[in-house]
């Protein structure tokens, strides 16, 4: 694994330098942090929804500022929590009176950190609510679900909210749907390699070639079970059994996303896919949607992760919206 | 008595410390979370080194300016929770030269109580909360700083032995945990071995 | 690199399969063929559109076939031309009484099988016309520009041809601005680590860890030189300069793309996608739309291309076209 | 003469050198190509073995079958060409139940004229097409086969030694290909070491 970088502790500045002049018309530098990116043209009459975290993930979590998604984000440095003081200056200049939902996924620091810039901001006078997303059924029992992790269905939430926030809805009506959405998602992966971080040149963990981690996370963090490699139809039914144990689909129409880690191509992902479908149709499981790609990733991890979404009429009108984002196909 | 001087000898050899266990930090991380502990102390410690030159005579300020380097270079829980301490502590101690014994007392009492408010955990959860107190505990009654500091992280380290850690990233693994020590009661251990 | 597969002579099939069970609103299996991939909602009064060529590519060259692109694609085995057979199966399906438009990549087995597909066809009265793109400025010189190999910028005239076709042009209206649109393109790529052929089970060629070879294939055909990994602004700098020298685009308007042959994540995308901005701005070279991603690949294999489209209104328009696929983003 | 009988065996014997040469096929074509050309020979050759049992005694009819086989297995020029010569040979050859000396020397020339067609190349651009032409140049002189197919596959081989490769990937390397072998006669020479 070879990376085309420059300085690599310059990795996130220009990365994000990249991102704004390759899009000027959807993203834009916040005028007051040099890690904060905004919408290009921000709205003026909504509910404004803020998300942040570590780099390394795109399109996660940056990709996802523009109409119908998000307002603005927090960068932190690769892998690693952006501060209070990006984060306060993301929800300020998400803010135009309409108060401002925090979307993150379940990491400490990132979870601390926004506790701490909402007190901020609230002393200033903005409102704010905050839905931690929790969807890695590998990081906690079913029992404790508000204590998983959040990886790739985060942005089944930055969609359904934001379209939600984009008709003027309220504060809290955003949230709400938000809340609904996030327990409305499971989600499982599995990595079969490692990533590089930029400034410390080596993999961020080790596996052996005729092995994969099921439920390891997207920084690398331990999973559920490391087991041989299989065929793709046995790993795919693995993972749907473990989907479906915690959540029951039966007869339910879902959204469904099938994620590349970054690495493993297209062509694998399909193949994956292919098996989920067949799987779920068996349990007369209604696919509404099904977006294969990569959404959430870790560099050049090989490695995919399966996201269920349970639908009702209100998340799927939401979830079919329009939106004006290069990583989000309508 | 804890003044400008001696707080900066501790960060020398604090961030001493974290050069030579920087992999063992990040590998007791990695066993049961995401392995960046040692990148976090490492690069706090490195930051704050940058920044002493404006160290003054107020240890308000003074440790004001450990928090705002903490939270520059470090993106992770153990990372933001010190920098929030420092902070509180700051607060707390604006404005004096020096720290007296009942002010040492307070500023590790201002460290724990913001670890288990922020943390949102509590004592007994297998933290760095549960070797704060211990510090705490110990040093209450005696001033020997030196010797109390690591023998208490020490000895937090080893009362939690066997136990299941409650929070942080390592709380999916359940009985698995028993096994493990928690990767912050261990970094303060190490840490703790510069007294 | 680990493959997630089943039984390697499966791995075309079954990613076919995934592709249409996946997106069965946009993507059908032909009835007569198992290797041709329609629209899912054929079109009635159009010119239509085939593509055809290796798998191991995705999106290219099946992701491309719906509404405002292709209408139909033979697919081939892994890096691999599509038979005659399953080429004339994909013009009879594309066909609907006004003419078909080929498009293909400048590869021998392809052109040649095209070649023969459109003559079985027209002695069943199919009037085809054939486009053969040759964008790879470093698999031919200047002089001898329909020589060269097609890679990434074919998809531009996929898009553009694919826009026009839809308003109902002529079958010639539609072969005239994908010629022009063909001669109006640039690519050249770098490749860093090779991709794994699911049958051999091994690496497609072999290159040091400190080493890239600009220009190479996308199937691991070798490129004008192999050098030392440099940083991503040399190497920028370097495909900036050898697309300026062979096609002159000062003070012109273009479409860029920036596209990963797989691993290559988008954070290293973007900083090459700055550089490129940048270096192009210094040339008064107007940036009219910039396409980052993974557009066509090489399944896992990392490195990257750049891709310039140089514009006029007409181009534009069709550029910018509404289209319902998977793969574009609009 | 050629029948049902020796057309076998000598697919057999070529299906067995496709095998040995495998990696030295793939690798003469990566070094100015996309390295396939062991692949497409042992496929094209390895489905013709699977389709003999349909084998009969029409030998337009058998060679229509190798031509099918070649295009189910074989995406590259080389297959492509092979294929498309195999079709017209069958065309020509329909319903005979073995080949004379004249027809074996049309076999050639109407895989030579296919593949100039197909290929839209010229002799002496350094191609296959070079290798038939001297083929075809000998057998209508002797009727020595085996000698004289494997005599010009390596006499054409040596005769383009130094030459630029004009048509396939390798065009664009010029003359940097003056010192490669084309991948296409380099195979062709392996393969008549079976006669
Ligand atoms: N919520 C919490 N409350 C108290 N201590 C915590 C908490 N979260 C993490 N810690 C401490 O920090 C250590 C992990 O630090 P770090 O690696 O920086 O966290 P992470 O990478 O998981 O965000 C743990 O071993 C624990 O001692
Ligand atoms: N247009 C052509 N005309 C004649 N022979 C050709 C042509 N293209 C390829 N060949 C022959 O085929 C060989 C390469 O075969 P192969 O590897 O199957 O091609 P590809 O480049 O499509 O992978 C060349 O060495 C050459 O002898
Ligand atoms: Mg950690
Ligand atoms: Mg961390
Ligand atoms: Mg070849
Ligand atoms: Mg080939």
């Amino acid at each position: 694994m070879k990376k085309i970088i420059n300085n690599p502790s310059n990795f996130v500045d220009e990365t994000i330098d990249g991102l704004i002049k390759s899009h000027p018309n959807i993203y834009s530098l916040a005028s007051d942090n040099t890690r904060v990116i905004t919408r290009a043209i921000k709205s003026s009459n909504k509910v404004g929804l803020v998300t942040g975290g570590g780099s390394g993930h795109l399109p996660v979590f940056t990709g996802y500022v523009g109409k119908g998604l998000l307002d603005s984000c927090a960068i932190g440095s690769v892998f690693a929590s952006p501060s209070v003081e990006q984060i306060a200056s993301a929800i300020r200049n998400a803010n135009n009176g309409n108060g401002v939902l925090c979307i993150l996924g379940n990491y400490g620091g990132d979870v601390m950190n926004f506790e701490m810039a909402c007190e901020i901001v609230r002393d200033e006078g903005i409102e704010t609510k905050t839905v931690i997303v929790a969807d890695d059924i590998a990081s906690a029992k079913r029992e404790e679900k508000e204590k998983r992790r959040g990886i790739a269905g985060m942005i089944f939430v930055f969609k359904v909210a934001g379209a939600l926030a984009e008709t003027g809805a309220s504060l809290q009506d955003v949230f709400e749907i938000a809340i609904e959405t996030n327990s409305n998602i499971r989600t499982l992966g599995v990595a079969l390699s490692p990533c590089i971080l930029p400034e410390a040149g080596k993999p961020t963990f080790e596996i052996n070639d005729d092995e994969i981690e099921i439920g390891m996370g997207i920084h690398g963090e331990p999973g559920i079970s490391r087991e041989k490699l299989k065929s793709a139809n046995d790993l795919t039914d693995n993972i749907c059994n473990r989907i479906l144990n915690d959540f029951n689909l039966t007869d339910q129409e879902i959204g469904l996303m099938i994620n590349s880690l970054g690495a493993t191509p297209l062509e694998e992902l399909y193949i994956v896919s292919r098996r989920v479908v067949e799987n779920f149709n068996k349990k007369n499981i209604k696919i509404f949607k099904n977006y294969v790609g990569r959404y959430a990733t870790s560099m050049e991890m090989a490695g995919m992760s399966v996201t269920v979404l349970k639908l009702n009429n209100n998340i799927k009108e939401n979830l079919l919206a329009p939106t004006n984002c290069p990583f989000w196909t309508n | 008595m804890l003044n400008k001087e001696n707080l900066i000898i501790i960060l020398d050899k604090l961030f001493d410390q974290s050069k030579k266990y920087y992999d063992d930090f990040n590998s007791a991380d990695a066993k049961i979370g995401d392995g960046d502990l040692g990148i976090t102390i490492l690069h706090g410690l490195e930051e704050i080194q940058k920044n002493k030159v404006s160290f003054n005579n107020d240890m308000g300020e003074n440790f004001m300016i450990c928090s705002k380097a903490f939270v520059k270079r470090s993106g992770s829980s153990f990372g933001t929770l010190i920098a929030f301490s420092l902070m509180n502590i700051s607060k707390k101690i604006d404005g004096k030269k020096e720290c007296d014994h009942h002010d040492i007392v307070t500023i590790f009492e201002i460290a724990l109580k913001t670890i288990l408010d922020r943390g949102k955990t509590k004592l007994g959860d297998k933290t760095i909360a549960d070797t704060l107190n211990l510090i705490i505990h110990k040093i209450k009654k005696s001033k020997n700083y030196n010797h109390e500091i690591k023998s208490a992280c020490t000895k937090a380290l080893e009362n939690f032995k066997g136990k299941k850690i409650l929070v942080g990233r390592a709380r999916m693994f359940e009985d698995k945990t028993t096994k493990f020590d928690d990767p912050g009661m261990f970094a303060l251990k190490k840490l703790s071995e510069i007294f």
